[in-house]
């Protein structure tokens, strides 16, 4: 049996889904794999709910807005830009491969395109294979660090940046300074590292208590940087030492509730 | 958040054949029999075409029958149809954002015409993920707001003054803020206005006069707009008066007319250092007061600090013309005198502008183009006379032209003052600071907040037709909701979770239409009536405090993991 | 001339400023208290514990830090900084600057939404890069002022920290301000910066990350710490078993340039080991040092503590180099034993960084035109200890010299003493007396309670329901009137509770918030602003105990607030107004001693216009100092003691009584009441405090031959051979610690190490040819003494050590004197015949101490020295109000320091003899006198002598010294009969509490 | 079912077990809301009498808290009499039928906010497995009668 991808599509209400309307009064055909979810706005595309959708076992995951400029909501598109350029960031530090998510630009009239669109990414996904997360035996290390994605991309921190690059970006910061796009995604990679890290060592204890040592083999990364992010993830009330066996403090995560 | 009593969903879905359009491809019997089968589906059938009268009394009857207080159809796209249905619930009872829709004909039996089996399967999936979100819907409820037929005008220049007699006219009351003490703006200092070379004074006089006269026109000069509160319909209005007494009055609708000031190019080519280095304004002022005494050379340069490669980077759309009208009048005054103007390229567009031009030339008014990088410089002799040095690029020599009289041809600019204006209105001025429109093609007198416009040079350089005609538009949208008297808006909203909400700012500032303001608590509060429905806010905020109605998080996710087939946790 | 000025600047906010200030704010002056850092509490704050008690570090400093952060007389001006200093003493003109902190102090409530919320993380500078911290931060959390300020480094500029602060106190403009002061006098007190270990690259600091730096050993095993107080190494969070401490990192190092002793390592590194073992007892804690510096108050008695009940190991050796294991990133300490290089393998290796001067010292020095010293430190000198080279500036603390935390404050005593002294006729005349209007008599009212429930912004807002709990107190009986408030402490609220009081005539205030420990004293004020007495609020603590510690359960936390508003109201009905007793104060002082210690605190008292009492028992002024007539430096040590005796004995207000005797003390603080003996007559004196000064004197040794042959000298006779001209002798032996480190008195006597390398050189001056052998068990040459140590050393005195085991054998067989030395290095007995044997001979207490100390009932020692009220913070204090101690009555000491200490005394006493009456804390102990059956238990309970036995109507029973009494409550809950009440804190009032916090009922 | 929640009194010295409990708010460290404190100036301030009211009244524990041993006391020497105090009112406790285990002294610094939080979850925890205190009416007779 050939592998058919499953493949969950965010559309705007205006541009996009308009656009795959018109691909179909037009009968251009595409592959069938698309399911469609409608939004208003392609800003609203909650990273949480991507990173769900893939550790779900979506084979992709294709967002689609209105071109810059056309958004009917002003700028709810550069928004969307913005979040899955962080998305990205966060699958690249997953195993999961980054080319399972996709942002396309179709207007109401690219009928065409949107078909043409939808036929490339399934070609895209069929290449990449099945996800290692679908069907009843998800790849568990991969899911692991998925699942972690999401937790940053729950974490205020992180959401916050996102939310106020473009804001700093276009009107400087609060000192009136102008603050770059590559300043800022220098400071974003930083956060997404931490975060990323910070959440894979929560669940990670969350399974069982583990050392800084065996966190840091399970990691593939070095013992001082785990220890680190150990000491302010106790601070924060996050995770707390267990026992300690031997000469090593075992850590375990705590509930944090909202 | 919506009071509402949980009731067990039951959800009727109605598959379309829509004649073959989806019957040739999609199996729906076979789909309604799957539907049949979703949790929460308590009746289902098919139809030749639901969007039928026949159609929409089926659903109106299942509603009653099957006591459904949830409503799927799954046919062609809900752009287009989903009004019609919805209409369908709310007569048979079920608030209208109880439906939901599933298209699976454009995006489906369309689109795979050739592969029935693979469209039928999605066809499944579709409604699937439909029932999905339909079980977590909640009813909306669109909420209605009176509109104050009263219109604020800032600025009482010529557009403002334009706009505001129009609206008068169409029975509005309308209080015009102008900060000088004088209406008339930048046209009262002007003197001919070019094509027709009417005085500048004429006109005006006549529409300030009509204004003044008005009974329905308040007229606040010396005063500025301190706040603005509220939404479109309801705008609570604090202005100030220059005794720093202020007053408050409301408003339906707000026009920002508040015009351009000239660039004042303080050390550029001897201005503010040479007292025969003068702007086109004062040049204006001179002629208009017959005080020119008579010049040997002008020598007009033009793009004195616009188009430049940083900055104001704009061209200021009216200097050519200007300059030269200005030309004419000197050689009308001294047909002797020799006036040159330096430009970069001439920008006489349109009807009658062109005429101009070789009008000008014939009169002997010399042009010389010259180039950004090697611009003119201004050199004084020992005895004060002028020389402007100038690469005359076709010749390929610097020519050095003796002048009395240097005249600078300078943008028009954005007050220093707009940024307060925008950020008191909540709307956005572009990078050349002008105020910026929604939509340059579609909606250029619009701004992303309802309710407010904008018009004339506070808009872009312009000139008096082009202004006055932006001012008509205005008025006309304007009068807009104003004549309604009531509006409907958006049910599907953004709410916050105040307890979440730790009051960072990040949705206030993201959102293009200023709906979210923080509240005395400090917790960010959506104004409703404002909101657009959007999500945006909702899919940043880093609390994840606020919901988007009608499309909340559980609601895609529940979509999305229906799709996958797999339930949500 | 211009007038003079009743303010003083004190730069430098650490313990010695702090000590400074407080005690110039006490004595009738306006304190700029400056400090370069956005909070006060300098090094201090970022200890662990302190030695020799093993104090724990912010317990003792915290309350001080609250009393300068609220005292009235105090203005803190943090993040200053000097520009330039005009005017002379008296009158200066100070110009400087304040960084911006750009969170405004008065709008700040602390409460740390910012710094949560906050996305950047940064270096933690106070955890010493151990963990991370935002760019919005306090540096830490009992921090004072409590304000957060913003790292403009590391900010972005996001804005969030504006966007969630309620209080709306975020200032991103602020910007730098000059601001110029104009004060008197001026206390230099910036402190220390620690050795950057790094320069020392052989030990690997900076490659290997478990080489750590002392300091950063100190946060590792602080309970706040980045390790939440485990011991844990920074490379992989491993328990380490083994551990060693590398002394003298930085310090004593002459490659480095930085010839002294850092003071204080030897004894940080022992505490740190005791620690670490108390932590985890399996560690092994190895010291490598080269001599151990135990030589202060009771430090030697720790010092065999730690080798024998703790066992850490001690290896005298220097390390030479500290290398990696790269697999294991254990580390091998490469040293020397007895000229054999070894190496040993170690899991954590902590370098003792020493001190040096602070950053920043060359314009330090500029802007205040003083002069420093070889090494960056403050000039000084022996008997000035506390003026800097420009008069009207003085200096204390770690900045004149490395010293530890006792002699930084007894100094910050001493130099506020001489700030002071200048400005004298100014006191009183900037500090602010409030108005307040006259007190409500509330006796026979019932109840009115007015509560007051705090949001805290989303602080407690956001897990408890702060309606609710306003619509729940309502309900509580007597609870007339309750509200909410987003801050119930900013200043619109004080004005608000005070309306209310009028409004609804509350009689009771009762603010449910955070914690008592800081807020209470404003709302108090609030309410006594409004008239009502002070003692009539209570306050709940609904944030730091309950809305911050369960932030995810919001109904029981909501609970949990109720019941401690219920049980904190059913207190407030009980509360009765209290009154501050006033006591009056006898403005004259009493010394005891007339040696350089009494004279110089007699002098410093009489300067600040007091008469003073001065008693000596000899017939003569001057102890000590009489015999001394060589000081390491410059000064003739006679020259100055004429002149101080002559300054003494011709102020009028010094009342000299030589040959007189104490018979008799009574009386408390500011009422004492002593007879004499003098010349054969009993005089009675009346006066407000005592200043021990008692002295010590020289041990005479009864080992080595001392009084059988006469040869055998003490360090002092050959002191007076040197000054007559009469020593000859071609070699001499001098034997260090006759008398001390040995079992009968084991501590050191400090001062015998300094004093020998003192002679020494002095033989060598006179003589260059004659041998000079010391014999020693540490060279115990702290400081910057430890440059004549070098010198010694290079002019061939030869220093040999000798231990326990081996004492030098000293005979004496057919004439010539014969010293049997073991060499350490070549394990032989060495053979010296020496024409002149000096034994350092110990310092021993005065044999009056007891005698003296059971009429003032202060304690001593073990050893029979005065013990001080906390031998860290309050060094010349005694637990007695009004009774203050220096010199070396104290314990043995140098010049300098029994000067600093004289000072020092002073500037204490003169905290409470500068008023005229004093106010006294109303909430203590009092004795119901029917119930008193005289058992006496509370008398020999409290350790303030604050209760006293009196017979009454024929029966014996107590009654508490109101001055005395520091509201502690052991004696009421001991009290047998229950006649002892405390007051604000009575068993009536503790009972309601508890029965309320558990029952919803009322009870009565 | 709803869990058993023990009530327990926690008398807290100002200068260190206060400034603790303080700062495990500061810190944010959660521990169970079973905890009423009720603040006296120094541990030896605590009266027998307060500890047995807090049992006659419906306590199911009650926790003292004071500053370390031997020297960290405010008052020099109050945690010493505190101690030797609770340690004879344990025995005491027994004889009315009070397991001594409900009765705790532990010493928590101003630094010690962690430690604070332990010594209440580890208090809570062990309550719980008691179960409620034997007594709540019985000592009455025992001390006032």
């Amino acid at each position: 049996m050939t592998f058919e991808p499953r493949i969950v599509g965010f559309l705007c209400n205006w541009c996009s889904y308009a656009g795959a309307d018109l691909a179909g009064v037009s009968r251009i055909s595409y592959p069938t794999n698309i399911r469609i979810i409608r939004l208003m706005c392609s800003g609203r595309v909650e990273p949480v709910i991507v990173l769900e959708t893939l550790a779900q076992g979506a084979d992709g995951v294709l967002v689609m807005g209105c071109h810059i400029g056309d958004c009917h909501y002003i700028s709810g598109n550069l928004y969307a830009e913005r979040k899955i350029n962080v998305l990205k960031k966060l699958l690249a530090r997953t195993s999961l491969e980054v080319g399972r998510l996709r942002l396309e630009w179709v207007s109401a009239s690219e009928g065409g395109r949107f078909a043409e669109l939808v036929k490339d990414f399934v070609e895209q996904i069929k290449a990449l294979g099945p996800s290692p997360l679908a069907g009843d035996k998800p790849d568990k290390n991969i899911l692991a660090g998925v699942l972690a994605a999401k937790a940053a991309a729950e974490d205020f921190r992180l959401r916050l940046l996102v939310g106020r690059e473009k804001t700093m970006i276009d009107d400087g910061n609060v000192y009136g300074e102008k603050v770059s796009e590559e300043e800022l995604d220098k400071i974003l990679n930083e956060v997404i590292d931490t975060e990323f890290v910070r959440n894979r060592i929560y669940l990670l204890v969350k399974e069982k208590p583990l050392s800084v040592k065996e966190l840091s083999e399970r990691l593939d990364l070095d013992s001082k940087t785990v220890l680190r992010h150990v000491v302010v993830m106790r601070r924060r009330g996050l995770i707390t030492v267990d026992r300690v066996e031997g000469t090593s403090p075992l850590y375990t995560a705590l509930e944090v509730g909202r | 958040m919506e009071s509402m009593e949980e009731e067990t969903p039951r959800i009727g879905v109605f598959v379309c054949h829509c004649g073959i359009n989806i019957g040739g491809v999609v199996n729906v019997p076979e789909v309604v029999e799957y539907a049949k089968k979703l949790p929460c589906v308590v009746y289902a059938e098919e139809n030749l075409y639901t969007c039928s009268s026949e159609g929409i009394s089926k659903i109106k009857e299942g509603i009653a029958k099957y006591n459904l207080n949830r409503v799927i159809v799954a046919s062609c796209t809900p752009r287009t149809h989903e009004p019609l249905f919805r209409g369908a619930c709310e007569e048979a009872g079920v608030n209208k954002y109880l439906f939901e829709m599933a298209n699976i004909r454009d995006q489906c039996s369309w689109a795979h015409m050739h592969e029935p089996e693979g469209a039928t399967e999605k066809a499944k999936d579709l409604v699937r993920m439909a029932v999905a979100k339909s079980r977590l819907l909640k009813p909306l409820e669109e909420p209605e707001i009176d509109v104050t037929p009263s219109a604020l005008v800032i600025g009482g220049g010529i557009s403002g003054m334009t706009a505001a007699l129009c609206l008068s006219n169409q029975g509005f009351k309308v209080h015009i803020v102008e900060k000088e003490p004088e209406l008339g703006g930048m046209l009262g200092h002007l003197y001919k206005l070019y094509p027709t070379m009417q005085d500048a004074s004429e006109s005006l006089n006549h529409v300030v006069n009509s204004v003044k006269s008005n009974k329905s026109i308040e007229v606040l000069t010396s005063t500025v707009v301190k706040q603005v509160k509220g939404f479109i319909g309801n705008f609570e209005v604090t202005v100030q008066k220059a005794n720093d007494e202020t007053a408050n009055f409301e408003a339906g609708t707000i026009i920002v007319a508040t015009g351009a000031p000239i660039f004042e190019p303080v050390g550029m080519y001897g201005y503010g250092e040479y007292d025969n280095v003068i702007t086109q304004l004062r040049l204006e002022q001179l002629l208009k007061d017959g005080q020119l005494k008579k010049p040997e050379s002008v020598v007009m340069i033009q793009c004195v600090g616009a188009r430049e490669k940083e900055g104001r980077t704009y061209c200021s759309r009216i200097c050519c013309m200007t300059a030269i009208k200005n030309a004419l009048l000197i050689k009308d005054l001294h047909p002797d005198t020799d006036v040159y103007i330096l430009f970069r390229e001439l920008q006489t567009y349109g009807k009658h502008y062109e005429e101009h031009y070789r009008t000008a030339q014939d009169k002997g008014v010399k042009f010389v183009k010259y180039l950004q990088e090697k611009s003119p410089r201004v050199v004084s002799g020992k005895n004060g006379e002028l020389t402007v040095n100038v690469y005359h690029a076709l010749l390929n020599e610097e020519l050095k032209i003796g002048s009395d009289l240097v005249v600078l041809s300078t943008p028009l600019i954005q007050h220093e003052d707009a940024r307060e204006l925008s950020q008191i209105l909540k709307v956005p001025l572009g990078p050349d600071g002008f105020f910026f429109e929604v939509h340059v093609k579609l909606r250029p007198i619009d701004f992303a907040t309802d309710g407010i416009y904008v018009c004339g040079t506070a808009h872009s350089p312009k000139d008096t037709p082009e202004s006055v005609s932006q001012a008509f538009g205005v008025a006309s949208r304007a009068a807009i909701p104003m004549a309604l008297k009531r509006l409907r808006t958006e049910a599907i909203t953004a709410v916050v979770h105040e307890n979440l909400c730790s009051g960072c700012g990040t949705c206030v500032k993201l959102c293009p239409y200023g709906a979210i303001e923080k509240d005395e608590k400090g917790v960010a509060r959506v104004t409703e009536v404002v909101c657009k429905g959007c999500g945006v806010c909702a899919a940043t905020c880093p609390e994840r405090a606020i919901e988007m109605r009608h499309f909340t998080s559980e609601q895609v996710m529940a979509q999305a993991l229906a799709a996958l087939g797999r339930t949500s946790a | 001339m211009k007038d003079k000025v009743g303010a003083v600047l004190v730069v430098g906010g650490g313990i010695a400023g702090i000590q400074a200030s407080l005690d110039l704010a006490d004595s009738g002056f306006k304190v700029y208290l400056l400090d370069e850092s956005p909070t006060i509490g300098g090094t201090m704050t970022q200890l662990d514990k302190t030695f020799p008690t093993n104090d724990c570090a912010m317990c003792i400093l915290a309350p001080k830090l609250v009393t300068a952060g609220r005292h009235p007389n105090i203005e803190l001006v943090m993040g200053g900084e000097i520009r330039s200093v005009e005017g002379e003493e008296g009158n200066f003109k100070v110009k400087l600057i304040r960084r911006p902190r750009r969170v405004n102090e008065e709008k700040c409530t602390g409460c740390g939404v910012c710094a949560q919320k906050c996305p950047v993380e940064a270096i933690d500078e106070f955890n010493q890069g151990l963990s991370e911290r935002c760019a919005i931060y306090v540096k830490y959390p009992q921090a004072v002022p409590l304000v957060f300020a913003i790292d403009r480094d590391k900010c972005i500029g996001c804005g969030t920290c504006q966007e969630v602060c309620k209080a709306g106190a975020i200032e991103y403009d602020e910007e730098e301000k000059e601001i110029v002061l104009n004060v008197g006098s001026i206390v230099l007190a910036p402190g220390f910066e620690e050795f950057d270990p790094s320069l020392k690259s052989e030990y690997g600091y900076g490659r290997y990350p478990n080489v750590i730096s002392s300091i950063e050993f100190e946060r590792i095993l602080s309970a706040s710490g980045p390790y939440g107080g485990m011991v844990l190494r920074p490379s992989d969070g491993e328990v380490p078993r083994r551990v060693a401490f590398i002394q003298c990192v930085g310090s004593r190092d002459a490659k480095l340039g930085n010839n002294y002793c850092s003071f204080a390592c030897c004894m940080y590194a022992i505490k740190e080991s005791i620690i670490a073992k108390e932590h985890n007892p399996d560690l092994q804690c190895t010291i490598f040092f080269m001599d151990m510096r135990a030589f202060g108050k009771e430090f030697d008695a720790y010092y065999s503590r730690a080798e024998e009940e703790y066992g850490v190991r001690f290896v005298r050796s220097r390390v030479s180099r500290v290398e990696e294991v790269p697999e294991s990133q254990n580390l091998i300490v490469r040293h020397v034993v007895e000229e054999e290089p070894k190496d040993e393998e170690f899991d954590l290796v902590v370098l003792s960084v020493g001190m040096r001067p602070p950053k920043g010292v060359e314009g330090l020095a500029k802007a205040f035109g003083i002069k420093l010293n070889k090494y960056n430190f403050c000039s000084t000198e022996t008997f000035s200890p506390l003026e800097t080279s420009r008069p009207g500036i003085y200096v204390c603390g770690t900045f004149a010299a490395p010293k530890d935390i006792p002699e930084s404050v007894a100094q910050a005593s001493g130099a506020a003493a001489k700030a002071a002294s200048i400005i004298a006729t100014e006191r009183g005349k900037l500090t602010v007396i409030k108005e307040l209007p006259s007190e409500i008599d509330v006796s026979g009212e019932e109840p009115r309670i007015g509560a007051f429930i705090c949001h805290c912004g989303i602080n407690i807002g956001g897990v408890v329901n702060v309606p609710e709990i306003v619509e729940y107190v309502k309900t509580l009986p007597n609870v007339v009137y309750a509200e909410e408030n987003l801050y119930t402490c900013s200043q619109d609220t004080q004005k608000r509770i005070r309306e209310k009081i009028k409004e609804h005539n509350l009689n009771r205030v009762v603010v449910a918030s955070c914690t008592p420990r800081t807020h209470e004293p404003l709302f108090r004020e609030t309410i006594r602003e409004a008239g009502l007495n002070i003692y009539l609020f209570e306050m709940s603590n609904i944030r730091d105990q309950c809305s911050w510690v369960h932030m995810h359960e919001h109904e029981k936390a909501t609970e949990k607030a109720k019941d401690l508003v219920r049980s904190i109201v059913a207190k407030a009905r009980l509360l009765k107004p209290l009154k501050k007793p006033m006591i009056n104060v006898v403005p004259v002082g009493l010394v005891i001693g007339g040696g350089l210690s009494g004279m110089t605190a007699a002098l410093e008292l009489a300067k600040q216009g007091f008469d003073v009492h001065l008693v000596e028992k000899e017939k003569e002024l001057g102890g000590n100092l009489r015999h001394i007539h060589y000081v390491l430096g410059s000064e003739d040590p006679q020259e100055r003691l004429s002149s101080i005796v002559k300054e003494v004995s011709e102020n009028e207000k010094i009342h000299v009584y030589l040959g007189a005797e104490i018979a008799n003390i009574e009386g408390y603080v500011g009422n004492f009441k002593t007879t004499l003996n003098h010349n054969g007559e009993k005089k009675e004196i009346d006066h407000g405090i005592v200043i021990v000064a008692t002295g010590a004197i020289e041990y005479k040794p009864t080992e080595y031959l001392y009084k059988e042959d006469e040869r055998v000298l003490t360090q002092r006779e050959l002191e007076e051979r040197l000054a007559k001209g009469e020593f000859n002798a071609k070699t001499v032996a001098m034997i260090q610690c006759v008398g001390s480190r040995n079992e009968e008195r084991p501590n050191c006597s400090r001062i015998c190490c300094v004093q020998a390398v003192k002679n020494a050189l002095k033989i060598k001056e006179l003589s260059s040819e004659t041998d000079v052998y010391v014999f020693y068990k540490d060279v115990r040459t702290y400081g910057l003494n430890e440059d004549y140590y070098r010198e010694a050393a290079s002019r061939g005195i030869l220093f040999i050590r000798y231990d326990d085991e081996n004492k030098p054998r000293v005979s004496r067989e057919n004439g010539p004197l014969k010293v049997l030395a073991m060499e350490p290095v070549l394990k032989t007995w060495l053979p010296i015949e020496p024409d002149l044997l000096v034994l350092s001979a110990a310092t021993i207490p005065n044999p009056d101490n007891q005698r003296i100390s059971e009429m003032l009932k202060v304690p001593l020692t073990k050893d029979g020295f005065f013990l001080e009220a906390h031998m860290k913070l309050r060094p010349i204090d005694f637990a007695t109000e009004g009774v203050f101690l220096c010199g070396l009555a104290h314990s043995p000491k140098l010049i300098e320091e029994s000067i600093s200490q004289a000072c020092g005394a002073a500037a204490r006493a003169i905290t409470i003899l500068s008023k005229k009456a004093l106010e006294v804390e109303g909430a203590i102990a009092s004795v119901n006198e029917d119930l008193c059956s005289g058992c006496r238990i509370c008398e020999a309970l409290c350790e303030y002598g604050a209760i006293k036995m009196e017979g009454k109507d024929g029966k014996l029973v107590s009654t508490v010294l109101e001055a005395l009494c520091k509201g502690c409550g052991v004696c009421g809950s001991s009290c047998p009969t229950g006649a002892i009440s405390m007051l604000h804190f009575t068993d009536d009032e503790i009972l309601a509490q508890v029965r309320a916090a558990l029952r919803e009922k009322k009870h009565d | 079912m709803t869990e058993f929640e023990p009530k327990i009194v926690g008398f807290l010295c100002n200068w260190c077990a206060y400034a603790g409990a303080d700062l495990a708010g500061v810190s944010r460290i959660q521990y169970p809301p079973n905890i009423r404190i009720v603040r006296v100036m120094c541990s030896g301030r605590v009266d027998p009498v307060f500890i047995l009211e807090a049992f006659r009244s419906g306590a199911d524990g009650v926790l003292v808290a004071g500053c370390h041993l031997p020297s960290d006391c405010h008052y020099i020497s109050g945690n010493f009499k505190a101690h030797r105090r609770i340690m004879m009112l344990k025995k005491l406790l027994l004889q009315f039928g009070i397991e001594p285990e409900r009765l705790r002294i532990e010493w928590v610094s101003a630094s010690e906010g962690d430690k604070f939080a332990t010594v209440i979850k580890d208090m809570t925890e062990e309550i719980k497995k008691l179960g409620p205190s034997p007594l709540k009416v019985q000592v009455e007779g025992l001390i006032y009668g």
